[in-house]
């Protein structure tokens, strides 16, 4: 038999004012179990604590009933003051006569009868409570980075600067990402290779980072502190260890017309290749698709120019198995498919092009070698139209693009647009706006002298159509403010396409069992104050996987992301939340039904031995709950036929008391 | 007055089914029209004035008639606003009241060329009559 | 006036990261609903076993509402649509014995809808009243 | 008249136990009366020659005894299934109750068996012998001189006049011919009490279910309650309580019993065939079974082994809890 | 096989060769096109869905085709649009449909449409059921080395919700029909804009401009000749333009399984 306390709280009057506190006190002191009662003023005052303390030992107390706010409040409080007071903190229940209570009702009589019951309630639950302390599990102290572009980069430098070792998976032959192929930077306009490459050469040379370049990342097993990953090392028929990166071989290839994705297909590589200078590792890959000697084993020319002795044609995809604490999605973005939007001619003319192909064709080390020449004729073009939101802020009713703001947009076009006119003052740039986005520090500034300094004509409106035509661009367009449809003739039309998640971020999401939105964003634990936290424990999230963003808030986020890594990874042991499920043995049929329903594979079966009344050993197969991966939701307790699963903290038998309470 | 502007503009929300709250204002639908030119009032102010129930310049605007229900506005809004379908409820709230018809069978015979297709004189009809 | 008006009993789950989030919202902003609506918190909705529903309408429930995050919302991921499956079934199952379909209640309700929860405690506690006591789930074995 | 003779079933049981193929025998056996076949465990010959039954009164599901059977038996047991039977026994795969590995199954085409009910009803008490003819059953009783002759129609289990498949899903060979899966009008009873005023289904169910005696013969028979310890003799499970002052378990007894093999239960029918009271305690299965089809989707529990029961699956589509009376009679 | 087919009063008219082209093409390629018994003008332009009246004539078509288990097609770009959306309409609005089908079952003796029947285009036949590497296969005339622009204009594509024919932007039915005759199709940007409809009427000058922008488009990427499934396209390109000629599809059709001269003689 439980020696209970219950400790009626005024909250001044905020609990007292519609609630009989001293009726409610002095009724439950009658509860079957209760052996104290009394009410005060602030319970959680450390007054309020003392009296709590104070009765546990004069009265052998050995469970404790709060009458108060909402344990959303104050449960963590009044379980240290247990703790404090010698008691398991799991022998605490809160009666919530605040938010549930007194808050709601406004007639003292039905406030006070209604919190008598919910007292009674807990009452009830506690009585049937028992000593819960939380399970430990050890920590692999090496963490796993997943994509290597400025988020990833960043994140693992962090980690690896705090002494832990740390793996980046890239799909790609280099890291870099998106950020490699951008020529300058907002609001700064300071070059991206200039900022980013020395940041890869750091990963490069970090003892405490490996670089799993051209691999991705196959299966995901275990838990927080605990995770088995399988990585699929793509072949590269080169071997790494060996290619000084001299890109002899990428001269002497005869396979000269693969277009080259680094710049969005606007020129071409050949088949074995280095996708830019900086590349990190600096080695070649070939790709298996263009190569003839893959291909049909005629060629061989990149062996023989090799004095390395680097290319491997028979070298095989490799499965690493690896062991990590705790995984970093970052996974990044991509624009999307320009196919449903082709009033704007982007199928039609190659004239018409999205903002990061832009890029490209403004990077001194892209297909035009900086020069902006237009891709049709290699013209200057003179008149420029900028389209914004193509593709964002699209309701799904509409049936293309996304639903939410891709937040770069505006402040690339900006960028752009003063940078056309900077160098090359005589040509004419109109950006057609819905509206203009600059929330951050010093991003309006930027776009007014756009606007004010460069000249650039920022129209109020939409691009509707643009027809090619002869070695024009119509563009038709709407100009809001004057009310007119303007009929420009462009050379060159560039779109701010919408941008979306990584196409392997869904996958990967599925084998982390980590939640998505409907757009395939990462889902953060807390919007507000778990941003870089995944719900699934032990993984987080670092840049645009979770949402759009630009080149500051990536880094911030993969620098928070880090320091949480780093938390992890400085523990030895994990304690967990206790109120975890568990199978009784002797109950369960073994059956695999609430392994169906575990969202965290946090049950496996095993076999065990059964010593039986008769002597005899008989096997069995019973579910066993892993406390560490278990969040405590309780599907599996209600799946189980057998009611061998109970959900510890909220046993089937302390809800039923607390309805049963609550219906006397 | 202003009251029953209102109402017109909530029976032709309600005719129509198109939900003027919808626009965000972009424009698309006006740059991509083809009967600009010949337009008082165009689609986004057809949108923006059917919601503040501004509707009484619209009632009397030629613009109704000017519309060549080519859809286009329909399917480029991003928001799925659906433009054409409230300028045919505005048109249908002229139309259909007692004498309101934009043509009548008079005057067709002035209209004719020996080419002209059937379907363009009923799609007329169905257009401008009630 | 009615004197002694009859007053039911409700049994409400919340599931703590949401509902019963969304019951404290209420009480924050002070919107009044019965007092006749007791809550009990539960990790999830998906936690509230059918047997806890039937234990409270044996007891002498009135009615019994279970709210749960909005689907997509749940904390767990996935737990409330194990819970909209079970009381689907479950509540056509009562229906299907007779009882009132009024008595038992599904229903989303977010940590920030502090608002929707009372708007839907009144309604339902109007909706049950209406009813009059629960008779026939106190023995479903219906002993005469 | 089942279709395939006693004699097949014997001489390949015999020949399989004495090859050493299987140990023991899961067969019928008369019990006390001639009608009451009992399931039985025979491992000897001339056991089999004089005592195994195959005949119109062989309803027994054998499926649910493979639990305990392979536990307690080292060597591998020659089970007979029914078609019907065969989708309890992938239900019970399903749920790993049994090893696979120590069964053989011979699956034999069944006819439809009689429901001794209804036999009874129509001949009167004191059964003495039924010899199944061409017809039907040739029927002695204590109280007539002469055999009355039935028709088999007449006498059929509700649950083979609806049967739902006469295909066996599981099995190692096939003694007889394949059937078919059947179209069966197993949901009509439902929907004519779905089609009843809320007063009318309670009054109906009031009147089933109040002759219940908690024999817990329903429970016994059923091969989806095969659970290590049953909630209802389990204090912890929260819904057991002998002490009958006010007793949850007496009186929820039947929902939740039907709850918890809700999407499980294959429809076997042998809750209601044993039944001394004769509840239709089928119709709460199938009421169960007519939701899950309708709202999730068809779904047959044992219809392939491995399947995810619907209560432990979801689609982000479900229709809500408060739509499943949408275009039903509002009350 | 056999369909219902819904001819359109222009096609009974002014347009006949569209008409006689389509059918006999149709007899060719193993598909009947059963002419719909006292048909009605389907109106020229679908109109708001408050009314019910002027969806009836399409109803009554609907529920011909549905009698007889039969897809309903159509050549005319307009009836087409008309038929579908009013198809859409009966699938997906359940109280539009309760009154179109009291109206119509109120006043004659029939079952209420269902809303099962398929609605086609002529061209979504020969793409959808036929196929076109099947006409290819018929083709005893292959229009080859010939640019031909094809004209969508706005009635096939849109509303692209309920039409669901092609991308209303980027299509590529016609283009693929024009390459499985032989020819090269001509893309161009104007191909999915307006011609001026039946405006031209009242603004003849109007959609001489709209018309004169789409075939210069037309020109400008090296077209020859265009093509189009509308007779009022047809009459506002012709009149207004008169660098290339303008045709209907059926009839480059008739010309590449070689039965034009029949056609024209018949």
């Amino acid at each position: 038999m439980q020696r209970i306390g219950v400790f009626v709280c005024w909250c001044g009057s905020n609990i007292a004012g519609t609630v009989d506190v001293q009726a409610v006190s002095d009724a439950l002191r009658n509860e079957p179990g209760v052996v104290f009662s009394t009410n005060y003023q602030y319970m959680c005052s450390q007054a309020g604590q003392d009296i709590i303390i104070q009765a546990v030992k004069e009265h052998n107390l050995t469970g404790i009933v709060v009458c108060s706010c909402s344990p959303r409040m104050h449960e963590a409080t009044f379980r240290k003051t247990a703790a404090a007071a010698g008691l398991n903190p799991y022998m605490v229940e809160i009666a919530n006569i605040r938010e549930q209570c007194s808050w709601v009702h406004k007639d003292m009589a039905s406030g006070t009868e209604k919190a008598i019951i919910l007292g009674k309630a807990a009452v009830a639950k506690v009585n049937l409570n028992a000593p819960l302390t939380p399970g430990e599990t050890p920590v692999t102290k090496r963490a796993l980075v997943i994509g290597g572009g400025i988020a990833g980069i960043q994140t693992a430098l962090d980690i690896a600067d705090a002494g832990f070792p740390v793996d980046i998976v890239e799909k790609n032959p280099t890291i870099g990402g998106k950020m490699a192929q951008l020529d300058k930077t907002f609001p700064t306009l300071d070059c991206a290779a200039c900022i980013l490459t020395p940041k890869m050469v750091d990963v490069a040379q970090n003892d405490n980072i490996r670089i799993f370049s051209y691999s991705e990342v196959e299966d995901i097993k275990g838990f927080v502190g605990n995770f088995d990953v399988k990585i699929r090392k793509k072949a590269r028929f080169v071997k790494e260890d060996i290619c000084t990166g001299c890109g002899l071989c990428t001269e002497k290839c005869p396979v000269r017309k693969v277009p080259n994705e680094f710049n969005l297909g606007m020129d071409n590589r050949r088949a074995i290749y280095i996708p830019f200078a900086q590349a990190v590792p600096k080695v070649a890959t070939i790709d298996p698709d263009a190569c003839n000697m893959l291909k049909s084993g005629k060629c061989g020319v990149c062996s023989k120019v090799c004095t390395a002795g680097a290319i491997d044609y028979k070298q095989q995809d490799e499965i690493l198995d690896e062991k990590y604490g705790a995984i970093v999605v970052a996974t990044g973005f991509n624009p999307i498919s320009m196919d449903k939007f082709d009033e704007y001619a982007y199928n039609q003319s190659k004239d018409v092009i999205t903002s990061l192909e832009f890029e490209r064709l403004t990077n001194a080390a892209g297909p035009t070698q900086g020069k902006l020449l237009r891709p049709s004729d290699l013209k200057h073009p003179h008149t420029i139209v900028f389209v914004q939101c193509v593709g964002s802020r699209c309701a799904s009713c509409a049936e293309k693009g996304k639903e939410y703001c891709s937040k770069i947009c505006c402040m690339y076009t900006a960028k752009h647009a003063m940078l056309i006119r900077d160098k090359y003052p005589d040509t004419e740039v109109y950006v057609f706006y819905i509206d203009v986005r600059t929330p951050g520090k010093n991003f309006d500034e930027f776009y007014r002298r756009a606007v004010e300094e460069y000249g650039v004509k920022y129209i109020k409106g939409m691009v509707g159509k643009v027809v090619p035509e002869g070695d024009k661009l119509k563009v038709q367009a709407s100009d809001l403010i004057a009310g007119k449809q303007l009929h420009i003739d462009a050379d060159l039309v560039v779109l701010a396409a919408a941008i979306e998640p990584d196409k392997s971020a869904r996958p990967l999401a599925t084998m982390l069992t980590a939640s998505m939105d409907t757009n395939d964003f990462f889902t953060e634990a807390h919007p507000k104050l778990r941003p870089v936290e995944s719900p699934t424990a032990g993984v987080f999230l670092s840049g645009a996987c979770q949402g759009p963003k630009d080149i500051p808030e990536t880094v911030s986020q993969a620098s928070a992301a880090a320091a949480k890594v780093i938390g992890l990874l400085v523990k030895d042991k994990l304690t967990g939340n206790p109120c975890v499920a568990s199978a009784n043995e002797m109950m369960c049929n073994g059956c695999s039904t609430c392994e169906r329903v575990c969202p965290y594979g946090a049950i496996t079966y095993i076999d065990k031995e059964f010593r039986m009344p008769d002597r005899t050993v008989a096997t069995r197969r019973v579910a066993q709950v892993n406390p560490a991966v278990c969040q405590g939701c309780g599907a599996c307790t209600v799946a189980c036929m057998s009611g061998a699963m109970d959900l510890r903290g909220f046993m089937s038998s302390q809800i039923i008391a607390e309805v049963d309470a609550i219906c006397k | 007055m202003h009251n029953d502007n209102r109402k017109i503009a909530d029976e032709i929300i309600l005719r129509s089914g198109v939900n003027p709250r919808k626009c965000m204002k972009c424009g698309k639908c006006t740059a991509t029209c083809p009967a600009f030119d010949r337009m008082e009032y165009h689609p986004h102010q057809f949108v923006y004035m059917v919601e503040t129930g501004d509707i009484e310049p619209l009632l009397e605007s030629k613009s109704l008639y000017t519309c060549l229900s080519c859809f286009a506005c329909v399917d480029r809004c991003p928001r799925g606003v659906e433009p054409a379908k409230l300028v045919e409820g505005v048109r249908n709230a002229v139309i259909r009241q007692q004498g309101k018809n934009h043509m009548t069978a008079d005057d067709v015979p002035g209209k004719l060329d020996s080419d002209l297709p059937q379907q363009a004189i009923v799609s007329a009809f169905r257009k401008y009559t009630k | 006036m009615q004197v002694n008006k009859y007053r039911p009993l409700i049994v409400a789950f919340c599931c703590n990261w949401c509902s019963y989030a969304g019951a404290d919202l209420a009480g924050n902003n002070r919107l009044n609903y019965p007092a006749d609506v007791k809550i009990i918190r539960v990790p999830c909705s998906c936690r509230v076993n059918p047997s806890f529903v039937l234990r409270a309408f044996q007891r002498g429930a009135d009615g019994v509402i279970i709210c749960g995050c909005h689907p997509g919302d749940c904390h767990y991921t996935s737990g409330n649509y194990y819970t909209r499956r079970r009381m689907a079934l479950l509540f056509s199952m009562l229906d299907y014995l007779g009882i009132e379909r009024e008595r038992t209640r599904l229903e989303w309700v977010s940590a920030a809808e502090g608002a929707k929860f009372a708007a839907t405690m009144n309604d339902f506690a109007e909706q049950v009243a209406a009813l009059g006591e629960n008779k026939r789930l106190e023995d479903l074995r219906c002993k005469r | 008249m089942q279709k395939i003779n006693r004699d097949v079933l014997i001489d390949r049981a015999i020949s399989l136990l004495n090859s050493g193929q299987v140990s023991s025998v899961l067969g019928w056996r008369q019990g006390e009366f001639f009608y009451d076949v009992t399931p039985a465990v025979f491992t000897d010959e001339n056991d089999i020659r004089e005592n195994f039954v195959w005949n119109d009164f062989c309803g027994a599901n054998f499926s649910k005894y493979l639990v305990s059977k392979t536990k307690a038996s080292d060597g591998k047991i020659l089970v007979f299934l029914k078609p019907c039977d065969t989708y309890s026994f992938n239900q019970l795969l399903t749920e790993h109750r049994f090893d696979r590995e120590k069964v053989y199954v011979i699956g034999i085409p069944c006819e439809g068996m009689v429901d001794t009910g209804k036999l009874k009803a129509q001949v009167g008490d004191g059964l003495v012998s039924a010899q199944s003819t061409e017809e039907g059953l040739l029927v002695t009783t204590l109280y007539s001189d002469e055999p009355v002759n039935v028709d088999i129609k007449s006498v059929l289990a509700e649950r083979c006049i609806n049967c739902k498949s006469k295909k066996h899903v599981a099995y190692d060979e096939l003694l007889g011919d394949e059937g078919q899966i059947e179209d069966s009008d197993r949901f009509d009873e439902v929907a004519r009490i779905e089609a009843m005023s809320p007063d009318e289904r309670f009054a109906f169910w009031q009147g089933e279910l109040s002759r219940c005696i908690r024999c817990n013969a329903c429970r016994d028979v059923c091969p989806a309650c095969t659970c290590e310890k049953c909630v209802f003799d389990n204090p912890v499970s929260g819904v057991e309580n002998k002490a009958p002052v006010n007793s949850f378990e007496e009186k929820m007894f039947h929902i939740i019993r039907a709850f918890h093999v809700a999407g499980r239960c294959t429809d076997c029918g042998e809750c209601s065939r044993v039944c001394p009271q004769n509840i239709p305690l089928h119709l709460l299965n199938r009421k169960f079974i007519k939701d899950i089809n309708g709202f999730y989707g068809e779904y047959q529990a044992g219809e392939c082994v491995g399947s995810r029961a619907p209560l432990v699956d979801y689609n982000l589509e479900d229709l809500e809890a408060s739509d499943v009376f949408e275009g039903r009679d509002t009350q | 096989m056999k369909v219902s087919y819904f001819p359109g009063c222009t096609l009974k008219n002014k347009a006949k060769d569209l008409d006689v082209y389509a059918r006999k093409c149709a007899e060719i390629l193993g598909v009947t096109l059963e002419e719909i018994e006292n048909w009605q003008c389907c109106g020229g332009v679908f109109t708001s869905k408050d009314e019910v009246a002027t969806k009836l004539s399409s109803l009554r078509a609907l529920r011909y085709a549905q009698d007889r288990s039969q897809p309903l097609v159509s050549v005319c770009s307009a009836c087409h649009n008309v038929l579908k959306q009013t198809n859409y309409l009966m699938q997906n609005d359940q109280a539009f449909a309760n009154k179109a089908n009291l109206y119509m079952t109120s006043n004659e003796s029939c079952d209420p449409y269902d809303g099962t029947t398929a609605v086609y285009h002529y061209l979504e036949l020969l793409r959808d059921v036929v196929g076109f590497d099947k006409i290819a296969e018929k083709v005893t005339n292959p229009l080859t080395g010939r640019k031909i622009a094809p004209y969508y204009g706005c009635l096939l594509l849109r509303p692209n919700s309920v039409m669901q024919m092609d991308d209303p932007e980027n299509p590529t039915i016609f283009e693929d029909f024009i390459r499985a005759l032989g020819a090269e199709p001509v893309v161009y940007s104007m191909r999915n804009e307006c011609c001026g409809g039946y405006v031209t009427m009242e603004d003849p000058d109007f959609s001489k401009s709209k018309s004169n922008a789409v075939v210069n488009n037309a020109v400008s990427f090296g077209a020859e000749c265009v093509v189009t499934a509308c007779p009022l396209c047809k009459y506002n390109l012709d009149k207004n333009t008169h660098t290339i000629p303008v045709v209907y599809f059926t009839e480059l059709l008739a010309e590449a399984l070689g039965i034009k001269e029949d056609c024209d003689n018949a």
